[in-house]
């Protein structure tokens, strides 16, 4: 959220509650102390799950796994080893195409922090898979900002084999195609809805 | 329920720091004990039935009414509790083992906590007279006081 | 309450929140022959500061199967609270049934440290005292009070050590724990010892919550909440006596405790001494079986213990072996803020 | 709705500033909960017990605050709940405060939300890295505009409709005392030329940081009838919460909104709600989510809710379904209290306390918040008139 560009100031109204304060002699005449610095730093030993840990060391092969549900087949990138919509552990992998469609982006603005190497302003994604039923984040270019549609068709370019490793950034970014485009209505989450009318009309066939 | 990694690999893992400086205003109460620090006095409040707080409360933890009276204390007192920290905790403004201990100021009502300069346990005892050290710069931070220390003619007595 | 389900370990290494709670929710609700459908209210129980990671609650939603919408709501707070939160709902009489579930997995960071972020951040955080050196304060009073003896202390871990031994989630559990031997070891924070502080474990636990006759038909045996209440002392370590719980004493006066015998009593005393002052403060007496699951001393799931307690005193109503029993849940520095429930057989 | 019937007695605001650098924590909670004890005309031993939520302790790098605001809000003795389902915790806390009420546990409840959110930074606080995670996502705003440009796709709104709710936000915020945002010499053009920040989110259509501290006082029947002064009876009060991302999915218009909107306005008898609720607050921390919740909520028909962006329908000065007179999210943003202070400016409205952002003749207003990405819901209907 952004900053105020508001001066700070309290309301007269703002009295504090009972008597003004009474100070002793030793410090009613010098500056008050208003505000004071308490750093805090806390260590945490993370250690990706099973389901990111096998997710990662595919990723660094150019492999993207994601999870399908025992109950209804959705499958879920990245795995999380669960399948949230039903509440049960989900822990086949499934191989992921590296192309999809864009289900929705954001054009940003402002630079991240620690993320000198984006230039700005960027498009973050939301990537949908070929043969994944969620999105999962990922960054496009490759065309101009003004050019990102929703539904548009998207392949990972990797970065180069020296550079992988067991990280979350091994794709640079989704580039376009060119194929046409997935038509809004059935873009994204939507793409479950017609996956789902699609399977009932095959079933009755 | 099975924790493992299938791939028998060594796990991946990483550093995950949470790390901020937090800058806090304090308000007239906590400021004036703070303040008092800062100049090498130490300060509390009095309540309605008379007795001192240190360090000063904004409101009485028992009646809930605000507290204005801000008052000095002395800076030598009576160790009321302790332990031994060893080794010191990361983030704490000790390098090495100390006292930790509730320290009942001569004027107050309330003990509060702080270090004890001392190099072992065998050092530390409930009723042990104590009195500040301050740091030479203070800023107005609990640790312009670098902790309490036996009151020299008490450890002679001692 | 009709089911509960308790995981709790030394660590976990590989699972994640949402992981660990996924069979834990489905074997409590499953038990009974509930899904998440007929569930009325779920309520929940965690930390983000054990997690490192802000609204980490949100991730741990996805273990309950939250779509079709649920009516849910989250607590900072002990699991017990969570609890107390859908025993208040089911109170209003619209719905008759809940989910209960808390965790913590402390294990990642250094849980003792972590703690010293719940102190009055202006001037006493900054010092960053741990919580084994806040409790120790408290366990040098009261010995010296002569309410309790050394050996009291280490009668005490015996007790819990021998207690947990058959309780597959407890951390420390010995036959063959002795006073002398526990007396033998050495101080991790004088004057408290190893077996003197609570086991720390990650872990999780869930309730389900049936009202009247819900709970007849999906449990042969129901633990009947029959008093809650939870109150809390002011936060200053040096305006509070330390040897006394007053906020204890009161949540169990207001929840019943003394309106019959106990036959046992849950008590999430993180440290010895802490189990001491809290059996003071509910006045239990020498027919009251003190943590027959060896209690938080066995194994301390911060965000979890005292929503434990309240399942293993149910879980001993429900087979028959208790007819009435106390649950304790605490929160915050030295027993600032304490939870007592209450329960009986039909 | 069931139980006992439950009154709001009191209401207090503490003024919203990007720092409030006069007060600590319990100082800012202090004032919120002290002015509503006041506009209740109750005294501390009236309360029974506390139930306070804000958002994650990481804002203040304090971890369950409650323990150390205890002595502040005069609970020592007695019962504290803190609630936290992101940013619907506001209005979730009111609801588990109403659910002691219900339930008789308790007669008279005081409940409060805060954030001093200058104690650190909220959008680190918002997004704090995690190993082996793609963070680039830059905040809330990040997260959201997909959202935003999803629904400008589905339903064909005008570009500037989101200009629109900013700007009157911010006139609205002109007639509130305690809104942190007030920009008397703002233009509807500076709004449209503000900086893009998320597109198509732009700076000017984004809520402030705010310091501050909602409170509210509640209480059963028998307190409701001898309160000195107008109170707002609840007639409704509903959560929802669904999971954050999985197949089918509709983030925009999500159905635990639609099924705690409907909820409510069952529980408060009502079938029409653009006709019987009168004035409503509603979470919006970027001004797209206007249109948005007006159609979850039922307001208007589905792609339509911008039409009454678009005819003023939401304005304080004409419109028959006024939105967020108060200022709302957008002028004012402490996210633990934000929340509360809708549920709060309801009543206040309902009340005929809201000073001159009062929409005349109010009878029945809607208090709503949301939260995590657009899954977590909360939600109560106050009325006048005894349910």
């Amino acid at each position: 959220m952004s900053e105020t560009p508001t001066p700070d100031g309290v309301q007269a109204s703002d009295v504090a509650e009972g008597p003004p304060i009474d100070l002793p002699p030793s410090i009613s005449g010098v500056e008050p102390v208003r505000s004071v610095r308490t750093p805090i730093r806390l260590e945490y030993d993370f250690i990706p799950s099973s389901a990111a840990q096998q997710y990662l060391r595919a990723y660094a092969s150019k492999r993207i796994l994601g999870n399908r549900s025992p109950v209804d087949g959705a499958v879920f990138v990245p795995p999380r080893g669960v399948d949230p919509r039903n509440g049960v552990v989900a822990d086949e992998m499934v191989d992921l195409a590296d192309t999809g469609h864009v289900g929705s982006f954001c054009i940003t603005h402002l630079p991240i922090p620690g993320r000198k190497d984006l230039p700005v302003p960027y498009v973050s994604a939301w990537i949908h898979l070929d043969g994944a039923d969620i999105g999962f984040l990922g960054l496009v270019a490759g065309c101009e900002a003004a050019d990102v549609r929703i539904g548009m068709r998207v392949r990972a370019v990797w970065k180069p084999d020296a550079e992988l490793g067991a990280t979350a950034e091994n794709v640079l970014h989704w580039e376009p195609t060119g194929d046409p485009d997935v038509p809004v209505d059935e873009a994204g989450n939507r793409a479950w809805a017609v996956k789902q009318a699609a399977k009932r009309g095959g079933d009755g066939a | 329920m099975t924790d493992q990694d299938v791939s028998g690999l060594p796990p991946l893992r990483a550093d995950l720091v949470i790390e901020y400086p937090f800058i806090r205003t304090t308000g007239p109460v906590v400021g004036a004990f703070l303040t008092g620090l800062r100049e090498g006095v130490l300060v509390g409040i009095r309540r309605a039935d008379g007795t001192v707080m240190v360090p000063p409360a904004e409101y009485d933890p028992v009646t809930s009414e605000p507290l204005n009276e801000v008052v000095e204390v002395s800076s030598t007192g009576s160790i009321v509790s302790w332990t031994w920290v060893d080794p010191p905790r990361p983030g704490s403004p000790w390098e090495t083992p100390h006292g930790l201990a509730l320290v009942l100021l001569d004027g107050a009502d309330t003990p509060m906590l702080h270090g004890v300069l001392v190099d072992s346990p065998g050092e530390m005892a409930t009723g042990l007279r104590v009195e500040a050290v301050w740091n030479a710069e203070r800023v107005g931070h609990i640790t312009d006081l670098a902790g309490f220390a036996p009151v020299a003619d008490a450890a002679v007595e001692g | 309450m009709v089911s509960s389900a308790i995981h709790q370990v030394e660590a976990l290494t590989f699972t994640t929140d949402v992981q660990l709670m996924v069979p834990l929710i489905n074997e409590a609700r499953s038990a009974v022959g509930l899904t998440q459908a007929d569930i009325g209210f779920t309520c929940s129980g965690s930390s983000d500061f054990l997690a490192g990671q802000g609204f980490s609650f949100v991730q741990t939603l996805d273990a309950v199967g939250a779509y079709p919408p649920i009516s849910e709501s989250h607590v900072e707070m002990d699991g017990a609270f969570a609890l107390y939160e859908a025993w208040v709902k089911l109170q209003i009489g619209e719905i008759d049934t809940a989910l209960v579930y808390s965790y913590g997995k402390s294990s990642p960071g250094s849980r003792r440290d972590v703690l010293a972020v719940q102190l009055d951040p202006y001037t006493v955080a900054p010092l960053w005292p741990d919580a084994h050196a806040i409790a120790a304060l408290q366990a040098r009073l009261l010995l010296e009070s002569g309410a309790v003896s050394a050996e009291g202390l280490a009668e005490i871990a015996v007790r819990s050590q021998r207690h947990a031994v058959g309780n597959p989630n407890a951390l420390r559990a010995s036959a063959e724990a002795t006073v002398a031997g526990l007396l033998g070891e050495p101080f991790v924070a004088d004057p408290l010892r190893a077996s003197d502080i609570a086991a720390e474990s990650d872990g999780g636990c869930v309730v389900v919550l049936a009202a009247g006759d819900r709970a007849r038909s999906l449990c042969e045996r129901p633990a009947w909440i029959r008093g809650i209440d939870h109150r809390i002392d002011a936060h200053a370590l040096g305006v509070r006596d330390l040897t006394r719980a007053p906020s204890a004493a009161l949540a169990a006066a207001k929840a019943g405790a003394g309106d019959d015998r106990l036959d046992l009593a849950e008590l999430h005393g993180p440290t010895t001494s802490q189990e001491h002052i809290l059996a003071m403060e509910m006045g239990l007496g020498a027919d009251t079986v003190v943590n027959p699951s060896g209690g938080a001393l066995a194994a301390d799931t911060l965000m979890a213990a005292g929503l434990v307690r309240i399942a293993e005193a149910a879980r001993r109503i429900s087979s028959g072996g208790a007819d009435r029993a106390l649950a304790h849940a605490t929160s915050g520095p030295c027993l600032q803020q304490n939870l007592v429930c209450i329960l009986e057989g039909e | 709705m069931g139980g006992e019937r439950t009154a709001v007695l009191g209401v207090g605001q503490t003024h919203y500033r990007s720092t409030r650098g006069d007060v600590s924590m319990a100082g800012l909670v202090r004032e919120a909960a002290m002015r509503a004890l006041v506009d209740a005309g109750l005294e501390w031993s009236d309360i029974d017990a506390v139930v306070i939520g804000k958002a994650p302790d990481f804002f203040e790098g304090l971890m369950m605050p409650e323990l150390y605001l205890a002595d502040a809000l005069g609970c020592v003795g007695k019962p504290i709940l803190r609630v936290h389902t992101a940013g619907s915790v506001g209005g979730s806390t009111a609801l588990v405060a109403t659910s002691l009420i219900q339930s008789r546990i308790h007669r008279r409840v005081l409940t409060l939300g805060f954030e001093k959110q200058s104690e650190s930074n909220a959008t680190w606080a918002l997004s704090l890295p995690q190993p082996f995670s793609v963070s680039i996502n830059a905040g809330a705003g990040g997260y959201f505009s997909p959202i935003i440009r999803q629904y400008m796709a589905r339903s064909g709104a005008p570009e500037l409709v989101g200009c629109m709710v900013a700007f009157k936000d911010r006139q609205h915020a002109l007639a509130n005392p305690y809104a942190h945002l007030r920009q008397h010499d703002l233009t509807f053009d500076q709004v449209v030329e503000a900086p893009m920040l998320w597109d198509p989110i732009r700076f000017s259509e984004t809520c402030p940081s705010s310091d501050g501290a909602c409170a509210m006082v509640l209480g059963d029947e028998a307190a409701g009838d001898a309160s000195p002064g107008p109170v707002a009876w609840v007639h409704g009060t509903a959560m929802r919460s669904e999971a954050n991302n999985f197949p089918g999915r509709d983030e925009v218009n999500p159905q635990a909104s639609r099924d705690c909107a409907a909820d409510v306005f069952r529980q408060a008898g009502i079938t029409d709600p653009r006709r019987e609720i009168d004035v409503v607050e509603m979470y919006v921390p970027f001004s797209w989510f206007e249109p948005i919740w007006l159609e979850s909520l039922g307001f208007a028909e589905q792609n339509q809710g911008w039409r009454m962006v678009e005819e003023g329908a939401t304005r304080l000065d004409g419109g028959d379904l006024p939105v967020n007179c108060s200022g709302g999210v957008l002028s004012s943003n402490p996210i633990g209290a934000s929340g509360m202070i809708r549920f709060a400016e309801a009543a206040l409205q309902v009340r005929s306390m809201a000073g001159d952002h009062q929409v005349d003749g109010a009878r029945m207003a809607l208090g709503h918040a949301y939260g995590g990405g657009a899954q977590y819901f909360a939600m109560w209907v106050v009325g006048a008139d005894k349910p």
